[in-house]
């Protein structure tokens, strides 16, 4: 044992430090090699996908508003799911608290979307906290179907507000935002707009999850026993984790009701819930660029299977079936799906 | 009656259990001794069938049982107590025991057996209507050996029974094992508590790190001295 | 100095008495035994210590204040540190990324400097990282730094996880069965390890063992727990000589 | 709230209640099996409910036989999704419940695409003119539902604790390693539960067709109450379903007297106050973290 060694004498000590500073600074080189790497994919990324809406049509053009605009709901819901092990099926009520938060604000009372959007947020980040309060008492399965109920709660209670919500027939004629005097009229130059904000929170998210913050989320989610009796105050870490789902379904939900310029409460479903955890989960739980994979091609596949009409969604279902039973670790294992594959044939 | 040649197993890339060869004569009690990761329960648990040997053969009865189904294999007359005792909670003491004799369709030898094991393990016979899981860990190991030999076996595995036990407890178990050595039963004992188990054994494995490394009589080995430093302790 | 005070505690399950009316104290740089046959209590008593579950009666006291009340995590930062019998590691992370966060949370980082993406972030990680290389080179651990917590071989796991409570900077280490499903050398490098950590660094330690030969080798008070009850407390003379003992613990043939 | 309105809402909500529980006691029984909780159960129940009408109403068969054709193929189904869940067994629950929403997704559009989204209206079996006491009127049928549910459970009941079959079923629940061993086949005991769940839930849908309309609708309305009433009294306890498809049954009547609008609202409100209250549901053990 070399602790016996350590506590022998100072000079042991020193020389003790000096190999930590060794190994540490060997440590961050292999960090750093590795940061700079993505970050090269990640200005390369940036980079395409500010020139793509100059290849697209019309219609695919609305597609990729639809694809970055997912990136940003998925990666919300992964920080809670994927990261703190949360089973929060609530992310599209903060979605739908965002977007109708911001559309009566702009429609009724004409607020500036400026204006909108941070209260909006906020109206979604408060209710996040506060759909994620049972969180602190029941667990798994019991959360799932507490979320799940308060968000059919939440969705009945915006058609049943029909004199604010406009109930089930929604709201229209939502103002598109204007960007120093910009109008962002059409498509093209709203997806610059959505563009932005998903960098951005696509950045934060970057940052939580790779130190302090994502490292409590995980310490919960593989056992939250544990880390209690080590110091981690588990209820905020919770709390703080549905408040992201919030924070960035508000946005998500913002900028939705402000591109389409309409919302109604048929958006905002169980459908649409599971639609947004398929994401997740296809993509790969626990890892940010699985979501972004994964919002990428379940968007696509929802478009291609348009064309088989009425059997579009049972081949939908069917492609959810067959992805998770044989692909259970999401986009991101398709490395080591291989590898068991050789290993399952040689044994 | 139990014969393992060349057996090898893997756990993902770890090497665990490399090419052992190890044989059960009938009415032997015979004890695979090693330190904790020496691949004991992986031997046990590729007997059952649970786990998937890479190569290698086992007959139980000279009848090759390597590829069989575990749920096939109690037809077999091999009877199992695993590690950590995997009793069902849930269930009722005599539900339990109902739950070995399972496969068998004999109402009347089922009954028999019942008041058999009831006899051993008198407190069974009291906590009959208890569940499982409000048992003592005495009281379970006790309904562990119990739910096997409810499946009448010609063969008895078991896997570590003196774990988490008080010493007083342990005491008790191993008594009744050497009790069933002496009534016909055929044993394979795998113990952590090596002085215990070779005091109860005809012979012994010693495994290291997935090889026999030692083998030989109850005498041989608790006089060898490379076992007592290393497993023993003394 | 007494650093751990418990007073009369009580704990029942569905009127089961697990522990009963136990009072007994640990002093400051002991190494403190707690024996005793299964079903006795002792993982029960360092529950309601480590404040997982709260005293039906009685109290706790830590450094002369009580603590019988509190969350575990605030008992945690007030020096109490535990391991646990069936390891609990954060299974899907790293060796280092187990320690870093429970260095994390006091390493002074504030939920607004992730928002304002300030670069203090980032120089406390590596604060945090540098503590962690630390701690692990103490424990022999620098080799595993980048393996899956659920990876190591066993032996590993466990000097892990008391590297892990370690991290917390406590004053108190709680330590439940260290050496269960230990072979001899590492039940031996146990020993060095525990020694280490009271006379090296200065920290008090609580064990709960079945090792009956590392207990009396490593231990300066002992404390016998039989049926929820306190039995007997002293020395591992006095304890191993005593007749109550043998006879609740180790059975009438030894 | 009168006297009157009070028993009558009642006696309704026991009637809808008793639904609730086989939905409820369908997603426990599997639960406890395979840990899992099955997202496609609401569908099951709807396609059951189908099968059922198209006998009874298309083809005039017996309401009784209707039920029993129904259960029959709908525990074939519930056996061949085990088969198609089996490799997710040992995942995180996250994935059985995307898988089990992917075949439920199936299920509910091969429904759409063969019987439309009408929805068909179905005949009473028996007369249904109300029963007239004093002040209170009872529908005949809300009686036969309480008492056929009643008698489906207690024959549940009867097989899991009385027969072999039963006990192997709820060993394989537990320890699956050790009844493989004990000669158990723990994926066909599995195959039957996942069976015996979803005809529990085709019995539910086609005595609830007269009452409801039969349309796809059924899958989210019934399917989640019942998963909420599964999880109220206690995820995995047949007790704790049946208590807490009753009470589900009764909150959401009574809340319906009232407020209807609201009471979708209100009934979940409540729910997540009792689970916040007593995080394990009504009769769920407490749950200790072992430690």
């Amino acid at each position: 044992m070399t602790l016996n060694k350590v506590a022998v004498d100072k000079t042991a000590n020193e020389r003790m430090d000096n190999q930590a500073e060794l190994t540490f600074s060997l440590n961050e080189r292999k960090l750093t090699n590795s940061k700079s790497k993505a970050n090269y994919w990640i200005a390369f990324a940036v980079g395409v996908g500010l020139l793509l809406p100059f290849a697209a049509n019309t219609y695919q053009i609305h597609i990729l508003n639809l694809v970055v605009l997912y990136i940003m709901l998925a990666i919300g819901l992964n920080l809670t799911m994927g990261y703190c092990g949360q089973l929060n099926l609530a992310h599209v009520a903060f979605y739908a608290a965002g977007a109708y938060t911001s559309a009566i604000l702009t429609t009724t009372y004409q607020f500036n979307f400026w204006l909108a959007l941070p209260i909006s947020i906020l109206v979604s980040v408060f209710l996040g906290v506060l759909i994620g309060l049972p969180s602190l008492r029941v667990r798994t399965h019991y959360l799932a179907i507490a979320t799940l109920g308060l968000s059919i709660a939440v969705n009945e209670t915006i058609v049943n507000l029909d004199t604010i919500t406009g109930g089930p027939v929604g709201i229209t004629g939502i103002p598109k935002p204007s960007f120093f005097g910009i109008l962002l009229i059409t498509e093209y130059s709203y997806y610059y707009l959505v563009f932005a904000f998903t960098l951005l929170l696509f950045l934060f998210s970057r940052l939580v999850v790779k130190h302090g913050i994502g490292r409590s989320f995980r310490a919960v989610r593989d056992d939250h026993i544990a880390a209690q009796s080590l110091g981690i105050n588990v209820a905020k870490q919770q709390i703080l984790a549905f408040a992201f789902s919030g924070l960035f379904a508000g946005v998500g939900g913002v900028l939705y009701a402000h591109m389409l310029s309409y919302v109604s409460p048929d958006t905002f479903t169980f459908n649409e819930m599971m639609f947004i955890l398929t994401i997740v989960v296809i993509g790969g739980l626990g890892n940010i660029y699985g979501s972004i994979a994964g919002a990428v091609i379940l968007l696509i596949l929802r478009e291609w299977l348009l064309q088989f009409e009425n059997w579009q969604q049972v081949l939908y279902g069917a492609m959810i079936v067959a992805l998770v039973v044989f692909m259970p670790g999401g986009l991101v294992s398709i490395k080591s799906l291989f590898q068991r594959r050789k290993k399952a044939g040689s044994s | 009656m139990l014969d393992i040649r060349d057996l090898d197993i893997y756990y993902g890339k770890v090497h665990a259990v490399k090419g052992v060869n190890l044989s059960v004569e009938e009415g032997e009690l015979v004890s695979i001794l090693g330190a904790n990761g020496a691949g004991k329960t992986s031997i046990l648990k590729a007997i059952c069938g649970i786990t998937k040997a890479a190569g290698g053969q086992i007959y139980l009865n000279s009848k090759d049982i390597l590829n069989m189904k575990p749920h096939k294999l109690v037809k077999q007359g091999l009877g199992y107590v695993p590690e950590g005792r995997k009793i069902y909670p849930l269930l009722t003491v005599k539900e339990n025991l109902m739950a070995g004799a399972y496969h068998r369709k004999d109402r009347a030898g089922i009954a028999a057996d019942l008041e058999r094991i009831y006899e051993y393990f008198p407190i069974l016979k009291t906590k009959s209507k208890v569940l499982g899981g409000n048992l003592s860990g005495g009281q379970q190991q006790m309904l562990a050996i119990g739910r096997a030999l409810m499946t009448k076996p010609k063969f008895l595995i078991l896997d570590e029974p003196s774990m988490g036990l008080a010493p007083s407890v342990v005491g008790q178990i191993f008594q009744i094992i050497g009790q069933l050595r002496k009534e016909g039963m055929t044993i394979l004992l795998v113990e952590q508590n090596a002085f215990h188990a070779l005091t109860i054994s005809d012979r012994a494995y010693v495994l290291e790190t997935g090889r026999i490394a030692l083998e030989g009589s109850e005498q041989e080995l608790k006089n060898n001295n490379q076992v007592r430093e290393i497993y023993l302790g003394m | 100095m007494e650093l751990l005070k418990i007073a009369k505690v009580s704990r029942e399950f569905g009127g089961l008495k697990a522990i009963d009316d136990v009072s007994f104290s640990v002093k400051k740089g002991a190494i403190h035994g707690v024996i005793g046959p299964n079903g006795s209590g002792k993982t029960t008593l360092f529950n309601v210590v480590s404040g997982h579950y709260k005293p039906t009666s009685g109290e706790v006291w830590f450094e002369n204040k009580p603590i019988h009340k509190l969350p575990p995590y605030k008992i945690c930062r007030a020096g109490l540190a535990r391991t646990f019998q069936n390891l609990r590691l954060f299974k899907q992370m790293t060796v280092l990324e187990n320690i870093c966060a429970v260095l994390d949370e006091s390493s002074g980082v504030r939920i607004l400097d992730y928002f304002l993406f300030l670069n203090r972030v980032l120089r406390i990680e590596k604060e945090t990282v540098l503590k962690a290389e630390k701690l692990l080179e103490d424990f022999n651990l620098s080799e595993w730094w980048n393996v899956q917590a659920d990876s190591l071989p066993y032996g590993v796991q466990k000097r892990m996880e008391i590297a892990r409570a370690l991290a917390t900077n406590p004053k108190l280490l709680l330590l439940d069965e260290p050496a269960a499903g230990l072979n001899h050398t590492e039940t031996d490098e146990l020993s060095g390890i525990i020694k280490h950590i009271r006379d090296d660094l200065g920290i008090t330690v609580v064990l709960i063992e079945h090792d009956m030969k590392m207990v009396m080798s490593i231990c300066e008070t002992i404390t016998v727990l039989n049926e929820g009850h306190l039995l007997i407390e002293g020395t591992p003379e006095v304890v191993s000589n005593d007749k109550q003992v043998i006879s609740a613990y180790l059975g009438g043939e030894w | 709230m009168n006297g009157t309105v009070l028993i009558q809402s009642l006696i309704g909500g026991l009637g809808i209640g008793s639904i609730y529980a086989l939905v409820a006691i369908g997603y426990s029984l599997v639960y406890r099996t395979m840990g899992l909780a099955n997202f496609a159960h609401g569908n099951i129940l709807m396609v059951g409910a189908y099968i059922g009408t198209v006998f009874y109403v298309s083809m005039h068969t017996n309401f009784i036989i209707a039920i029993i054709i129904s259960s029959i193929l709908i525990g074939i189904l519930g056996m061949v999704m085990e088969r198609i869940l089996r490799p997710l067994g040992k995942m995180d629950l996250i994935y059985m419940m995307l898988g089990t929403l992917g075949i439920g997704i199936v299920l509910q559009n091969l429904a759409i695409i063969i019987w439309g989204t009408d929805g068909i209206a179905v005949q009473y079996p028996i007369k249904n003119e109300p029963w007239v006491i004093g002040n209170i009127s009872i529908s005949p049928y809300t009686l036969v539902i309480i008492c056929a549910s009643a008698t489906v459970v207690l024959a549940l009941q009867f097989f899991l604790h009385k027969t072999k079959l039963g006990l192997a079923m709820r060993s394989s629940a537990q320890e699956k390693e050790m009844s493989l061993v004990l000669g158990m086949n723990v994926n066909l005991m599995n195959a039957l539960t996942l069976g015996l769940g979803s005809v529990l839930a085709a019995i539910a849908g086609v005595m609830v067709g007269p009452v409801f309309y039969v349309s796809p609708d059924m899958s989210s309305s019934v399917g989640i109450i019942g998963f909420a009433a599964a999880i109220l009294g206690g995820f995995g306890s047949i007790p704790g379903a049946i208590i807490g498809g009753l009470t589900f049954g009764v909150l959401q009547t009574m809340v319906a007297t009232q407020v209807s609008e609201w009471s979708q609202v209100i009934a979940f409100v409540i729910f997540v106050f009792v689970l916040i209250i007593k995080p394990s549901g009504i009769v769920g053990e407490r749950v200790v973290d072992k430690i």
